[in-house]
């Protein structure tokens, strides 16, 4: 009969079902082969295209794209380091780059690096005008002097050299696949000349990179000849793959767990400034915060460390005005508000509001953002403490941002924003925040100050570094005494490995990115 | 075959009322539910007098406890920002319990009248608006729900909007069903003979003798609009913080899961308590009023 | 006609009990009735809906669903076993294949997903170890058997598929195919269309000849009895209230209920139902009646019937009766 | 039948019409953006202002409507905000995946389920009975994704006997890995005869597939039981029983049945809203299917991918619904389709 049948058959599939669960032994898994890395990254890929990428992608793209030069991490000798240009020059006046390309470069699809090759790469970008290409916008003629020589004539003087070192927009590609379109790559296809070749891509899932055997630095030395990404969002499983050894590398565990990650006999962690940093932007048009003391008063009543440590489990550092510890422009001598409750409240004394406002601010961060969820009630207490009753209102990134570029009157009090510089001058972050603008985009605090636009101007166009710090400090302190946002806090970026996985170079102008070519198990 | 068995006896209605109320009382799995819901209720009602630390159940942090495990002092340990979890799932319960209510009433306040003037006005009217809950019915209610919070912008109030708006077909048929089996009744038969009106005899004559299915229906709902916003709540489109909301509790504590493990299951494990609590109680009602009653089918 | 008074019962059911524990109290449905039939022997157990003479067929195989029923008591003799101690596994030997039930409903009786030649032949292979073949060539033969035209269509027919006539024929079919001593049958025709029912009747009374075999025939139409059965039995709320052969109660009923029963027949062609003829309605079941349970119906009653329950009494041979205005006259 | 079927694909077209209107309405009142998400962070208002005109973003609503219909004819549900690929292709990478998690769980449901609701029925109102019920009623109420993290911090956590998520090891993966025939594991790995990998896969679908069961399981138990007591309750139930069919015939086969089409629908509806349940399933598992693809696409605003997983469920629920109809069609004969 067919419901007999149908018994007996599920019986049966049950009995086999638990066969087979009883004798697939699980635990003692294979242990990985010393040439294959395997990498637990939270990072998906927006976009394989090279011209367009400006977004988590980055993390790989170092690995397969080359620049023409590199940004030295701090602390190094040099500001720069060679890539596919072995040296290059700028003319006095800053507006005349040449480069001089290093011979015998091989890109992945078997084509040579010429300079004709490198304007082509740029000028796509420029062309599609996607992610990250406004970095470009300064490029007014792209001349090939000869085969190994490209020219660039800006429009007006720029630090061009931290442009081409970019990690966003001023990847060099291949003349086969400099023609291609956007949707050629997005099938998962790359024409870099950098150490590894994208073998296979499964979106959201997992991504393999085999290395290019006929790198321009050789294969000297141990590296890794296979490197497994494994996209992984979640914390805590990341962690278990680290120290199961399922994984080498990971980019994320547990705030709670990150701490003692270091304890561990079989992993450890490695942590580096990141060019990260968050700042709550209050809107300098509206009651209360129109007020400068007032505002100076939120500076003050931020408890900053307690922040640092439940929203980054201690990895971070208070920031010292706008632009990041460890990039270029950022000053340590600069003033620092510190958590200090009296002061706060004596500011809003000061400014007439001894006893707090009557209103209720209203304070938005985008629900994506697992950080400013999880300051946010921090915030809220501490602003309650000086008087300052605040409504938390998680958003959309581009909701919030929406409300922001509406009209100042309406729009919200305070705003949290998570800023990182797309290449490795703070004009972009000073220019983009706080620059007068005619209709609000990315000036959240919506601050106007024309000696601030000046002064920043003046030291994008000073050749001389030293020069141009000091104008860039200038600017700083500006922010800082007018206090339009409040800086809290600059990234440090945890990584997280097996104790065995060597040659892991932390550096922060390429945020996040490991560079695998360095790397090898012990 | 018609047995001999002398069971058919003409019963009153307060007989099968009374009937009904012994099989409830007799059921131990009911008086289960029962006696949780009521614990619930009382504590989500004195929430600020049963919670160790009701400002920490509001939202307050405490910084210098945070992630401690469950112990005399925090019954349930403490979350990433030191505040009790035993507070706030009490205040939790709050959240919950006003949000399913209101949805209920959302729900009811839409399906009823349209089922009321479906059935009562037949027709055309009747298959345009069946028509139209048939085919809301035909989506999948929590993807529908998902993205109406995901275009609306997470909120509790928007919540509850998705929740709502693909529930209240269910009402609407329900509603309709006996409105069409009590509009042919003398009672209402009569009422027209002496010119009352058709709003007058819907709202006052049928309505009123319509009700008590869709008490029962919407008493065993509850359990399951808990649960549909808990999970609204997990994908971060619900409550939003610092509110102490269970789905958002068990959300935060993945983070920490699988050494804290204490955030997420006491959140979560109120969460199934409740919804078990109602089901139990929906359960032993329906069983009770109507044994043969088909489960309706709702997932979350 | 009548039957020799040494010769053994094939079944007898003594002082049998079958209560049901409802939510309104213990509904006594049979409460201590005993009858029993001989080999070749047709008895007719008639009353109102609701008196248990289903109760007590439906106990002799102890189909009763327990709870909310309960065989509180009683012997059912069966070739000298008492089928109320017997294991379920030797009960189920008995059941359909010695002793065979026919219900009232041919349209719920038969399992409607299965095919008519399904359920006959896993009968027929389950009694008698058959195969599957030879079951489904009995299963044809007893359609045959029973008037039932093409029978091999029949055979792959759902119940849904056929008329009421056509599924009880299947039901007796089903019912005798492992030729049983005793046929139990609970209204049999009384679903059915009045021509339908004289053929149905015919078709058991001729098959039951046919095989030899006893019936207990249920109705509450005294006038399928008056054609068909050998005695009969006349039950009231639970109790046995008349036994007598077949002619004797036509021609000088004892009891004033079974009285009412007879004057209550349709004369020639006018059918109606007797109930309404009989005034008052049956007590409950669950009520304790100190008395006789139809005084308060009798137009003869007289207080001492309220006092005390009547015992049976044989007022001549063969003929009992529980009344005392009969007996203690 | 084949009227009968007609009939419901033109529902469903109705239905997808609907939905189409539904889905674009919502995806338009979105607060925030579509064109800025699609060019990316930091991008300048002119370029934002570019993409817009190349999306048609700027054209009036009932011509991006009508496109957007336009498309679907073609199969063309258009292409990610975020990675810029095609939707179909998202949804044709993800589908298998769940597919696999939901057949085994509604599998486990149905061996689980309907053993527990016929025995429960048949024990009406014992101890035995009152458990099954309490144990359908509690696995009705389980939140999953609170089951499927208590399952992780038991079996992963403190037993380590159950992988953590996932559906195949990392190592396995690397050093078995299972050719793409179906896209299912456990068929792809068995027709390869790769053992490693399908005993590997099997052991990642236990955790999954289970907690993906309980809400079926409890409706399904809950359904057999009402059914089978109204069934045991029918007079075929005492003939079978007077012509002496022992009691474990008559519950399991004769009765159930009857019970089965009844407790087929409910199976249907639960595999049909499985799709929707493995939105929480997958997110904790990490399993790659389409519930992780839309849970992502919903944090991230992604419409397109919304829109279009939108449509896949509403087909495949009514669709999930025919084929139920027409499968107890054929278990129960009593009822014929078309005849309404």
């Amino acid at each position: 009969m067919n419901v007999q049948h149908f018994i007996k058959t599920a019986v049966v599939c049950l009995a086999v079902g638990t066969m087979v669960t009883l004798t697939a032994t699980p635990g003692a898994a294979a242990k990985l082969p010393r040439d294959i890395l395997v990498f637990a990254s939270t990072d998906s890929v927006t976009t394989w295209d090279p011209s367009a990428s400006y977004s988590t992608e980055s993390v790989y793209m170092p690995n397969i794209y080359e620049p023409l030069i590199w940004v030295s991490p701090p602390g190094s000798e040099t500001s720069f380091e060679p890539g596919l240009a072995e040296r290059w020059k700028a003319s006095n006046d800053g507006r005349m780059w040449t480069f001089y390309l290093r011979r015998g470069v091989t890109f992945h699809d078997g084509s040579r690096l010429t300079a004709q090759v490198v304007k082509d790469s740029f000028e796509r970008t420029m062309r599609m005008g996607k992610g990250a290409a406004f970095i470009l916008d300064p490029i007014d003629v792209i001349k090939v002097l000869d085969d190994f020589t490209v020219q660039f004539i800006l429009k007006e003087p720029a630090p061009f050299d931290r442009i081409a070192a970019s990690a966003n927009g001023a990847w060099i590609i291949s003349s086969r696949g400099v023609v291609k379109d956007r949707d050629w790559f997005e099938q998962g296809r790359e024409a870099g000349c950098g150490p590894y070749v994208l073998e296979s891509y499964k979106p959201d899932e997992e991504i393999i990179f085999a290395r290019f055997e006929d790198y321009w630095r050789g294969w000297e030395g141990p590296h890794f000849s296979k490197i497994v990404v494994k996209i992984v969002k979640e914390a805590p499983v990341q962690e278990q793959m680290i120290e199961s050894g399922v994984a080498d590398l990971g980019n994320r565990i547990p705030v709670e767990s990150s701490k003692t990650f270091d304890r561990k006999p079989c992993c450890d962690r490695l942590v580096g400034p990141s060019f990260m940093n968050y700042a709550v932007h209050l809107n300098t048009q509206r009651f209360p915060f129109d007020n400068v003391k007032i505002r100076k008063a939120v500076s003050y009543a931020m408890p900053y460390h307690d922040m640092i440590d439940v929203a980054l489990g201690g990895l971070g550092r208070q920031a010292i005005g706008p632009v990041p510890f460890g990039q270029f422009g950022h000053d340590e001598s600069l003033f620092q508000y510190a958590h200090d409750m009296q002061k706060a409240k004596a500011l809003m004394a000061e400014a007439g509001y001894p006893d707090g406002i009557e209103e209720t601010v209203v304070y938005t961060y985008a629900t994506e953002n697992a950080v400013e969820k999880s300051f946010a009630p921090l915030l809220k207490e501490a602003l309650a403490e000086i008087g300052i009753p605040v409504e938390i209102r998680p958003m959309n990134w581009t909701a919030q941002w929406d409300w922001v570029k509406g009209d100042p009157e309406k729009a919200q009090h305070m705003a949290a924003l998570l800023w990182w510089p797309s290449f490795s001058d703070p004009y972009e972050t000073l220019y983009s925040l706080w620059h007068a603008e005619e209709k609000p985009y990315w000036n959240f605090s919506y601050y106007r100050n024309p000696a601030f636009d000046k002064t920043i101007l003046a030291a994008y166009a000073t050749p001389a570094e030293d020069e141009a710090r000091a104008l860039y400090s200038r600017a700083q302190k500006m922010l800082i005494d007018a206090a339009p946002s409040v800086f809290l806090f600059d990234v440090e970026r945890p990584v997280f490995k097996r104790r065995e996985l060597k040659g892991y170079v932390i550096n922060p102008n390429y945020p996040r990115v490991p560079f695998w070519y360095y790397m090898y198990k012990e | 075959m018609k047995k001999d068995a002398p069971h058919h006896r003409p019963h009153g209605r307060a007989r099968e009322l009374q009937r009904s109320l012994d099989l409830i009382r007799r059921n131990p799995l009911t008086l289960f539910g029962l006696f949780i819901l009521l614990m619930l209720t009382l504590t989500a009602l004195l929430a600020p007098l049963a919670a160790p630390y009701p400002q920490q159940g509001k939202g307050l942090s405490n910084l210098d406890e945070r992630l401690e495990p469950p112990s005399f002092k925090h019954l349930m340990g403490t979350d990433d920002l030191g505040r009790d979890i035993f507070s706030r799932v009490i205040f939790g319960a709050r959240i919950s319990l006003k949000a399913a209510v209101a949805v209920v009433l959302i729900v009811v306040g839409i399906g009823v009248p349209l089922g009321l003037i479906a059935g009562y006005a037949g027709g055309k009217t009747d298959d345009l608006i069946m028509r139209f809950a048939d085919m809301i019915l035909a989506f999948p209610s929590l993807l529908l729900a998902v993205a109406i919070v995901a275009s609306l912008g997470p909120s509790l109030f928007n919540a509850l909007i998705a929740v709502s708006l693909p529930w209240w077909p269910w009402y609407t048929r329900l509603m309709r069903s006996q409105v069409i089996s009590i509009k042919e009744m003398p009672f209402v038969e009569s009422a027209a003979a002496v010119g009352a009106s058709h709003w007058r005899i819907m709202f006052r004559h049928i309505l009123p003798n319509c009700l008590s299915p869709i008490i029962v229906q919407a008493t065993v709902d509850m359990g399951y609009i808990i649960l549909a916003i808990a999970g609204l709540g997990f994908l971060g489109l619900g409550t939003q913080p610092p509110t102490a909301d269970w789905g958002v509790m068990v959300s935060d504590g993945r983070e920490f899961f699988l050494n804290q493990w204490w955030i997420s299951t006491f959140s979560g494990g109120a969460i199934f308590i409740t919804v078990l609590a109602f089901n139990l109680v929906g359960d032993g009602i329906r069983e009770a009023l109507d044994p043969k009653i088909r489960w309706r089918f709702q997932k979350t | 006609m009548a039957t020799p008074p040494n010769r053994q019962p094939i079944l007898s059911v003594e002082n049998l009990r079958t209560y049901f524990h409802t939510p309104d109290g213990l509904a006594k449905a049979v409460d201590g009735v005993s009858y029993h039939v001989h080999p070749g022997e047709t008895l007719g157990v008639v009353g109102e809906s609701g008196c248990g003479k289903s109760v007590a067929a439906l106990s002799i195989l102890r189909l009763i669903p327990t709870p909310p029923g309960e065989i509180v008591s009683g012997d059912i003799r069966f070739n000298n076993q008492n089928l109320l101690n017997l294991s379920t596994r030797r009960l189920r030997g008995i059941r359909g294949r010695r002793i065979s039930m026919i219900f009232q409903e041919p349209m719920t009786s038969l399992n409607p997903v299965f095919t008519i030649g399904y359920q006959l032949s896993r009968v027929f292979s389950l009694h008698n170890r058959l195969s599957k073949k030879a079951a489904r060539r009995r299963a044809l033969e007893m359609l045959a058997a029973c008037d039932i035209p093409s029978p091999e269509r029949i055979m792959t027919s759902f119940p849904h598929e056929l008329s009421g006539g056509m599924r009880q024929r299947a039901m007796i079919a089903m019912a005798l195919g492992c030729r049983p001593d005793v046929l139990i049958a609970d209204e049999p025709t009384t679903a059915l269309d009045v021509t339908i029912q004289a053929q149905i009747m015919a078709l058991m009374l001729r098959l039951k000849e046919q095989f030899g075999m006893a019936m207990i025939l249920i109705t509450h139409d005294l006038g399928i009895i008056a054609g068909s059965a050998q005695r009969v039995v006349v039950m009231y709320a639970g109790e046995k209230v008349e036994e007598a052969p077949v002619a004797g109660l036509f021609h000088h009923a004892a009891h004033p209920y079974t009285a009412a029963l007879i004057q209550s027949l349709p004369v020639l062609g006018r059918r109606e139902t007797f109930l309404k003829e009989i005034k008052g309605m049956v007590p409950p079941p669950h009520q304790d009646i100190p008395g006789c349970k139809f005084a308060d119906r009798c137009h003869e009653a007289v207080d001492a019937c309220r006092r005390r329950r009547p015992q049976l009494k044989e007022i001549e041979p063969g003929h009992l009766v529980a009344c005392i205005r009969r007996t203690d006259s | 039948m084949l009227r009968f079927v007609i009939r419901r694909f033109i529902w469903l077209g109705f239905v997808l019409l609907g939905l189409c209107v539904i889905t674009f309405v919502l995806s338009r009142v979105v607060p925030g953006d579509p064109a800025a998400l699609y060019v990316g962070p930091r991008a300048r208002p002119e370029q934002v202002e570019k993409v817009r005109a190349e999306l048609g973003f700027d054209k009036p609503l009932y011509i991006q409507f009508a496109y957007y219909l336009r498309d679907i004819t073609r199969g063309d549900l258009g292409e990610s905000l975020r990675t810029h690929r095609p939707v179909v292709t998202g949804i044709l990478d993800h589908l298998p995946a769940s597919l696999e998690l939901m057949i085994s769980a509604i599998l486990i449901a149905l061996a689980a389920g309907v053993p527990i609701g016929v025995i429960s029925a048949k024990n009406e109102n014992t101890a035995l009975d009152h458990f099954s019920r309490f144990f359908a009623v509690a696995s009705t109420s389980l939140p999953s994704f609170w089951l499927a993290m208590i399952f992780q911090i038991i079996f992963f956590r403190l037993l380590g006997i159950l992988p953590i998520g996932g559906r195949l090891d990392t190592v396995v993966a690397l050093m078995h890995p299972i050719e793409k025939i179906t896209g299912f594991y456990l068929i792809d790995a068995l027709l390869t005869g790769n053992w490693t990998a399908f005993k590997d896969a099997a052991w990642h679908l236990i955790l999954p597939s289970i907690t993906l069961a309980a809400y079926s399981t409890g409706l399904i138990v809950r359904m057999t039981r009402s059914t089978m007591l109204e069934v045991l309750r029918e007079d075929y139930i005492t003939t079978a029983r007077s012509v002496g069919i022992s009691e474990n015939e008559i519950v399991f086969v004769q009765a159930l049945r009857n019970a089965l089409a009844p407790t087929l629908t409910t199976a249907g509806l639960c595999f049909a809203y499985m799709l929707i349940g493995t939105f929480y399933i997958e997110i904790i598992f990490f399993w790659p299917g389409i519930g992780k693809y839309i849970t992502n696409a919903i944090l991230q605003n992604d419409y397109p991918i919304i829109m279009g997983v939108a449509l896949l469920m509403a087909v495949f629920y009514v669709l999930v619904n025919l084929i139920v109809d027409v499968l107890i069609a054929v278990v129960d004969p009593r009822i014929r389709l078309g005849k309404e």
